[in-house]
């Protein structure tokens, strides 16, 4: 029988994934991707839990997760852009000073 | 015993095309990756009987953000990277993701995983529906934060605006 | 009239006010200068009138003080801007205000045309209202007022050319001893408050309430201190040994400047201030020894210098320091009455000198400027003969010369031969009296010598100006020769009111009035002085006639040696010049007592100012500070390199963190 | 008018608050500043007009402010004859400030104003608040708009010179912070109220320990003479506004933490450290002016010139007798007024010619005849000309030094009083008299309109305070009298009645059981 342990140790594979790639790749986008994918591990978790529990307000938050998650990448990637423009690069090994 | 071997065929897909995210080297490929990991979790949504989040899921992440993230990568023209600028503390990255992915499954062997339990049954959903269960929630309850989210996303759009028009 | 005693500083105080706000608009010479001089002269009529109301009254009623205003009163100090009128600070007021007067309107004319013309007449009306602040405050903190005072516009008025750079030098210098004897000045009265408040209980430096209280001072002792202090004070205003320096320094200020600075008034305030405290002084046996020595030396080592010197104003310079020392002799040697007499007839003859050379030098300045020269115009060796162009300025001149030179009749003779007789005969300082009084006999000679090398230099023999300037040598105007005939005058006669006893006697009993006057302010102070001497100097009026007769001889002396070697024979001091080099050498040098305070303090004072701050305060003090910030900069460097900036170290760091807290929590 | 403190200490935080939401109109603002620095000042002389000549504090306000338990923290503000003067003396001065780099400060003169007006709150706040905890918050908010105005606005060398002046004080305010806690604790629970640890009666040991460390926190601030180093730097660096304010009121912020606080909470530590205060005085006294005298830079001169003078404070403050401390006192605002207008002078020439060598100048007296007038006026100010304001201050501060035990003391710290003349006058003689021969100053404009109208009250103080000071001295007598009790009673106790000190030294023990015996004043 399929049982929350299965959802949440999947989540918890996806979630150590997303973590090794923001922690390994120097592309911001990628690591942006990344977080992007450690997010959707939590939010399986949030609706496997609101499955086995019975409680609605798991996928409620999820909802709110994933509007955060779109205003983070329309943000992220406008700064990336900004950046881009002034570095020619993405790369954040580049990103190290407060200012320009 | 059907859905336990369906599940391991989607979680399989989702962590390969995960592990493809992270081990790609060209963006592009990293973000179809991520396109195909967030179908597998819809489809994973689907069997948790959240229909309406699994379509929200393939809405605003498979469609609007990657899309988005497509855009901006071939806006910033990005190619493969070299070897040099791909990836770095491999074995450190690695180390500290294996010991995350112990500490949850300590945690998920240690803990009673229980908490405050609801109405919702599968039977309920069948009957009055994912969308109006999710619905009513969320304009009872949940009012003032959807207004709210409303807000951040306002605040989003004003940034990226402000953000990426500042040099143009 | 008493009560109006405030007006007297106050319209200087105008003067300068108008002059110095205005004066520039004004533009108008004799609108400035008429309001110089009226401002000065307004309050030599008060100064008159209180002088008639003064004789009008009986002794005992002469002491007077008027409260203008409390000014400093703090727990038990308490200095009021308050006027003292007594017998004493009348003469005072009436020298200051009268040759002010007459000094105000010799500028009009010796100052015609200068830049700056206001800016003169405003500096001298306020030396004018600090001077009489000075003689007319009741207690020791506003003479102080007027004794910085007269040193601040001594400061503006020497350094009046102030783009020479000599001025301002001389400026600096003379305000920077003046500055070393102020400070003795504060320790003394310092000395002295404290000394009757914590012993006698009585806070006061009121001079009225310390005379009072005198009698309460031990003899010797702390007051030895304390009048030392002061004494040091006297120093440095009157110039004496050792802070005499200034004053040759100072005649680069214009003439009238040094008149009435410089030789009437200002340099007379240690006297005077001896005189205002002569119940203190008369305390300490060994400040009075000492004021008596230090007197003797300078009259008897300025006269020395000035033999020696070419330019004109700085003769009269040293032959000022050494008069000066005289009067110093005087109030050593008790005889207070005297000094203040002699400083009356030096201010008349020596204001009149000084004018007289003004006026020569103008005279000198118009005909070289005329003549396109360069020469000197101060320089004696460049004049000769000048009694036949200047014949008003000569005459005046002459008998001021005369005066000073000690022969009788005139006003110097009085005067210096009382000094003479006192430092002879006084009671208090035993075997000193003789080698005092050899001192000044010794020293008066000079004084008629290089007086009268002064007058044959400059009025006889040839005319030694430029050829060309000659025919532009002429009489000065009215308003410089009226001031001359005034003082010349007043050089001549002014010694009557203090004729000696001796003399009076002659011509049926008249008698010394001017002591007279002022007996009721030393009277205290010769009461104490018998405490320790022998009562009364032993009259012999013999003997007093002999030395009178010695002194006139001196002079004559002196005077005969300068018309030998300045008229009859001119290749003497040339010939005594090559026969001791080495001499002449350190005379013209002023004994290189300059270079020895160059050497002794300024020197060591920049260098010491120069280490401390390059070498200590930058090396030592901030090393140590900047060493601490250098040692916890080297320390925090090593943690710096935690902070690298990027931002996967810092995901690392915080990932692992997390791991590790959630891993503790979770399998502990 | 029972608000009348708070009124006149927050006015500047309004104005600060105004200023914020203005648009950048630099002429706007600066006149915006200039108006509420006025007001400030106009409001303050009500204080005078208001202020009995009598021990007690005035105008006082007392609101509970934090409370946590027993831990209190008032709202305790008041003044008494010591700190009027100060007080009226940092609103005299900072609208002069402001009018002083009117044109000289271009760049973020919004930024620069804030930091004016911020900084004055500060000070104002120190100087009448009778909580210490409320004291410490405003000495350390003095702090960060002078760390700004130096580091920003500054010179050349600004950002040492900033950070050293930070760094200085804070090692010294952090003692202090320590101090007060530990004196907090001895007196047990209750409030922050100063006159709470007056007579708190510490054995003499901890006496000495928190002393040091209030008297290193004050001593750095004077500055006295081995921890003086960050004045120079932070004089030359920091604009004229910077260097005024600096010299008339921070460093009165030193000598008055003695008074107010080291000296009438610790009576037995101050009469032991009376001869090391007095040893550093005459050193910082002589030391500085030698220092002083061979200076190549105006600025630097004059900085090293408020060593000395804060030299002569600090023997008259603790001759401990009343002219000592009114002269002290008096010669704190004397500084405040004649050293500012110094550095305005300073600020003047630097404005035309961008240099403050004194070599670069000389003969400017035909040039600018009123400058120079000026200039003299201040510089015999500074001096101690009989007639100033320095003479009455000087001359009372040696008086009270040499009828305490401090005689010898003082008549060294005389000597300053001739060093003084030497420097003052012989860089006055450098740079104003001489020729003209530097064709750079030829040019040189005399002061215009705005200067003048600067230097003209400072210049008027100067001659009302050395003419008539019978107004300033007798309103602080009663207050220093108090002062002079408090901080000899238990001297005496100690000397004349040894079995007396025991049973103050008990009291403290009985003092926790007490919490609500210091009532609130009701006002």
């Amino acid at each position: 029988m399929l049982s929350l342990h299965h959802y949440l140790i999947l989540s918890g594979i996806l979630f150590s994934i997303g973590a090794l790639g923001v922690l390994i790749r120097r592309n911001a986008i990628v690591i942006f991707m990344c977080i992007e994918l450690m997010l959707n591990a939590v939010n399986l978790t949030f609706i496997a839990f609101s499955r086995y529990l019975g409680n609605i307000d798991g996928q409620i938050f999820v909802f709110f997760v994933m509007t955060v998650a779109a205003a983070e990448a329309a943000v992220g990637l406008a700064l990336m852009i900004a950046f881009y423009k002034n570095r020619g690069s993405i790369d954040v090994e580049d990103i190290n000073l407060m200012k320009l | 015993m059907p859905e336990i071997l369906f599940f391991s065929l989607v979680a399989g897909v989702a962590i390969i095309s995960s592990i493809l995210v992270v081990a790609m080297r060209n963006p592009i490929n990293c973000a179809l990756s991520l396109i195909m990991s967030f179908f597998c979790m819809a489809t994973l949504y689907v069997m948790l009987d959240a229909p309406f989040m699994a379509a929200t899921q393939v809405i605003v992440y498979a469609g609007a953000i990657m899309v988005l993230i497509v855009f901006v990568i071939m806006l910033l023209n990005m190619r493969t990277e070299t070897s040099k600028n791909y990836v770095h503390g491999v074995l450190v990255g690695c180390i500290v993701a294996v010991l995350t992915l112990f500490v949850i499954s300590g945690f998920l062997t240690k803990s009673p995983l229980t908490g405050a339990t609801g109405s919702m049954t599968p039977e309920l959903i069948t009957k009055v529906g994912h969308t109006e269960l999710i619905g009513r929630a969320m304009f009872s309850q949940f009012l003032l934060p959807f207004e709210i989210t409303s807000i951040l996303l306002l605040v989003a759009i004003v940034g990226s605006v402000i953000l990426a028009k500042r040099k143009l | 009239m008493f009560d109006n005693v405030w007006l007297i500083p106050l319209f200087p105080l105008l003067g300068f006010l108008i002059n110095g706000l205005f004066g520039k608009k004004i533009k108008n010479e004799a609108v400035i200068g008429g309001i110089g001089t009226l401002a000065i002269f307004g309050s030599f009529l008060v100064s008159c009138g209180i002088l008639m109301e003064m004789i009008s009254r009986t002794p005992e009623n002469r002491v007077f003080e008027k409260v203008l205003f409390p000014w400093i009163h703090c727990g038990n100090f308490k200095a009021d801007m308050a006027f003292l009128l007594d017998p004493l600070s009348v003469v005072m007021i009436m020298v200051v205000t009268g040759v002010g007067s007459l000094i105000h309107l010799y500028s009009i004319g010796y100052m015609h045309g200068e830049e700056g013309f206001y800016r003169f007449f405003s500096y001298l009306n306020l030396f004018c209202m600090s001077m009489l602040l000075l003689v007319l405050g009741s207690n020791m903190l506003v003479m102080f007022i007027g004794w910085e005072g007269v040193g601040l516009c001594s400061y503006l008025l020497i350094g009046y050319y102030f783009h020479k750079k000599s001025a301002g030098d001389a400026a600096k210098k003379a305000f920077v001893m003046n500055r070393v004897g102020d400070f003795g000045f504060l320790v003394g009265l310092f000395t002295l408050y404290w000394w009757l408040g914590d012993n006698a209980n009585v806070w006061t430096i009121n001079f009225m309430e310390i005379k009072k209280a005198a009698h309460l001072l031990p003899y010797g002792g702390v007051v030895t201190v304390a009048t030392l202090c002061f004494f040091v004070g006297a120093t440095g205003k009157s110039a004496q040994i050792p802070l005499f320096t200034w004053l040759p320094d100072a005649m680069e200020g214009p003439t009238p400047v040094s008149a009435l600075i410089h030789a009437a008034t200002m340099v007379t305030a240690g006297v005077y201030m001896i005189g205002r405290m002569s119940f203190v002084f008369i305390k300490s046996p060994d400040t009075m020894m000492v004021i008596a020595v230090v007197g003797a030396a300078t009259a008897i080592f300025a006269a020395t210098i000035g033999t020696a010197q070419n330019d004109i104003k700085r003769v009269l310079a040293y032959s000022t320091v050494s008069q000066l020392g005289f009067m110093f002799l005087a109030m050593g040697t008790g005889a207070f009455a005297a000094g203040i007499f002699h400083l009356m007839t030096h201010a008349f003859f020596k204001a009149c000198l000084f004018l007289g050379s003004g006026s020569v030098i103008h005279a000198m300045h118009y005909a070289l400027h005329h003549a396109h020269s360069h020469d000197d115009a101060q320089d004696m060796r460049n004049m000769g003969g000048l009694r036949k162009s200047m014949p008003i300025t000569f005459i005046t001149f002459l008998v001021s010369t005369i005066a000073i030179a000690g022969i009788p009749g005139f006003s110097g003779f009085f005067s210096k031969d009382e000094i003479l007789w006192q430092a002879f005969s006084n009671p208090y300082h035993g075997n000193l009296n003789i080698v005092l009084w050899g001192i000044g006999a010794i020293a008066a000679c000079f004084t008629a010598f290089y007086m009268f090398r002064l007058v044959f230099m400059t009025f006889y023999g040839d005319c030694r100006i430029n050829a060309k300037a000659k025919g532009h040598l002429h009489e000065s105007p009215l308003v410089i020769t009226i001031p001359l005939m005034v003082l010349g005058f007043l050089a001549a006669v002014g010694g009557y009111i203090g004729l000696p006893k001796l003399i009076g006697e002659l011509f049926g009993g008249i008698p010394n009035y001017f002591e007279l006057w002022l007996e009721p302010v030393f009277e205290q102070a010769q009461e104490y002085g018998h405490h320790y001497a022998a009562s009364g100097a032993p009259h012999n009026a013999a003997l007093e006639w002999g030395l009178m007769g010695g002194s006139v001889v001196i002079a004559l002396v002196g005077i005969t040696i300068a018309f030998t070697m300045y008229i009859k024979n001119r290749d003497l001091p040339g010939k005594f010049t090559s026969t001791f080099p080495a001499l002449h050498r350190a005379v013209y040098n002023k004994w290189y007592i300059d270079e020895l305070y160059d050497f002794l303090f300024v020197n060591p004072c920049k260098s010491l100012g120069n280490f401390l701050w390059k070498g200590f305060d930058v090396l030592v003090v901030d090393g140590i500070v900047n060493g601490v910030a250098a040692v916890v900069k080297g320390g925090s460097g090593a943690f710096r390199y935690t902070a690298t900036g990027y931002v996967h170290n810092y995901a690392f760091v915080m990932a692992a963190g997390t791991v590790a807290i959630l891993g503790y929590y979770i399998f502990r | 008018m029972d608000y009348i403190l708070s009124l006149i200490t927050f006015i500047p935080l309004a104005g600060v608050l105004l200023l914020l939401v203005m648009p950048r109109n630099n002429a706007l603002l600066r006149g915006v500043a200039l108006a509420v620095s006025l007001i400030t000042f106009i409001a303050s002389i009500s204080l005078i007009c208001e202020f009995k000549s009598i021990a007690d504090y005035q105008f006082v306000e007392n609101i509970p402010w934090i409370a946590a338990g027993s831990f209190r923290m008032n709202y305790h503000v008041g003044i008494d004859g010591i700190s009027l003067w100060l007080v009226i003396l940092t609103t005299f001065i900072m609208p002069i400030a402001i009018l002083s780099t009117w044109t000289a400060v271009e760049e973020k003169v919004k930024e620069y104003m804030i930091c004016l007006l911020l900084l004055q709150v500060g000070m104002l706040g120190a100087f009448i608040s009778l909580d210490l905890f409320l004291f410490y918050i405003f000495w350390e908010l003095m702090l960060i708009p002078m760390y700004f105005i130096i580091g920003i606005w500054g010179g050349k060398n600004r950002i040492y010179a900033a950070v050293k002046f930070f760094i200085y004080t804070m090692v010294g305010s952090l003692l202090m912070l320590v101090a007060i806690m530990y004196l907090y604790f001895k007196a047990g629970a209750g409030d922050f109220d100063i006159s709470r640890f007056y007579g708190l009666g510490l054995d003499p040991g901890t006496q000495t320990w928190l002393f040091l460390a209030f008297a290193l926190a004050f001593a750095i601030k004077v500055p006295m003479f081995p921890f003086h180093t960050w004045l120079p730097d932070a004089h030359t660096e920091a604009p004229t506004a910077g260097s005024v304010i600096l010299a008339a009121v921070l460093l009165k912020m030193g000598t008055y933490g003695f008074v107010r606080f080291a000296m009438p909470l610790f009576p037995d530590a101050t009469a032991r450290f009376t001869p090391l205060i007095a040893t550093l005085s005459v050193i910082g006294i002589v030391y500085a002016s030698l220092v002083a005298m061979m200076q190549e830079d105006v600025k630097k001169l004059v900085a090293y010139s408020s060593v000395a003078h804060l030299g002569f404070v600090m023997i008259g403050l603790f001759a401990l007798n009343q002219q000592g401390i009114a002269g002290g006192m008096l010669q704190m605002i004397n500084h405040g007024i004649s050293t500012g207008a110094l550095f305005l002078i300073v600020g003047f020439i630097y404005e035309r010619r961008h240099t403050r060598l004194i070599s670069d100048f000389g003969g400017l007296s035909k040039q600018m005849p009123i400058f120079a007038t000026i200039f003299m006026i201040v510089t015999f100010s500074s001096v101690g000309l009989p007639g100033t304001n320095g003479f009455v201050g000087e001359f009372l501060v040696l008086l009270g030094g040499f009828e305490s035990k401090l005689r010898l003391w003082t008549i060294l710290a005389s000597s300053g009083v001739i060093l003084s003349a030497v420097y003052m006058l012989w860089m006055f003689q450098r740079v104003m008299f001489g020729e003209l021969s530097n064709p750079k100053n030829q040019v040189l404009k005399d002061l215009n309109g705005r200067e003048i109208a600067i230097m003209t009250p400072l210049i008027i103080m100067i001659f009302v305070m050395g003419i008539y000071p019978k107004p300033f001295i007798d309103k602080m007598t009663p207050s220093i009298e108090k002062l002079i009790v408090q901080s000899k009673q238990k001297q005496v106790a100690s000397v004349v009645l040894p079995p007396m000190n025991m049973a103050i030294q008990e009291m403290p023990a009985g003092h926790p059981a007490l919490p609500t015996g210091h009532p609130v004043e009701a006002k």
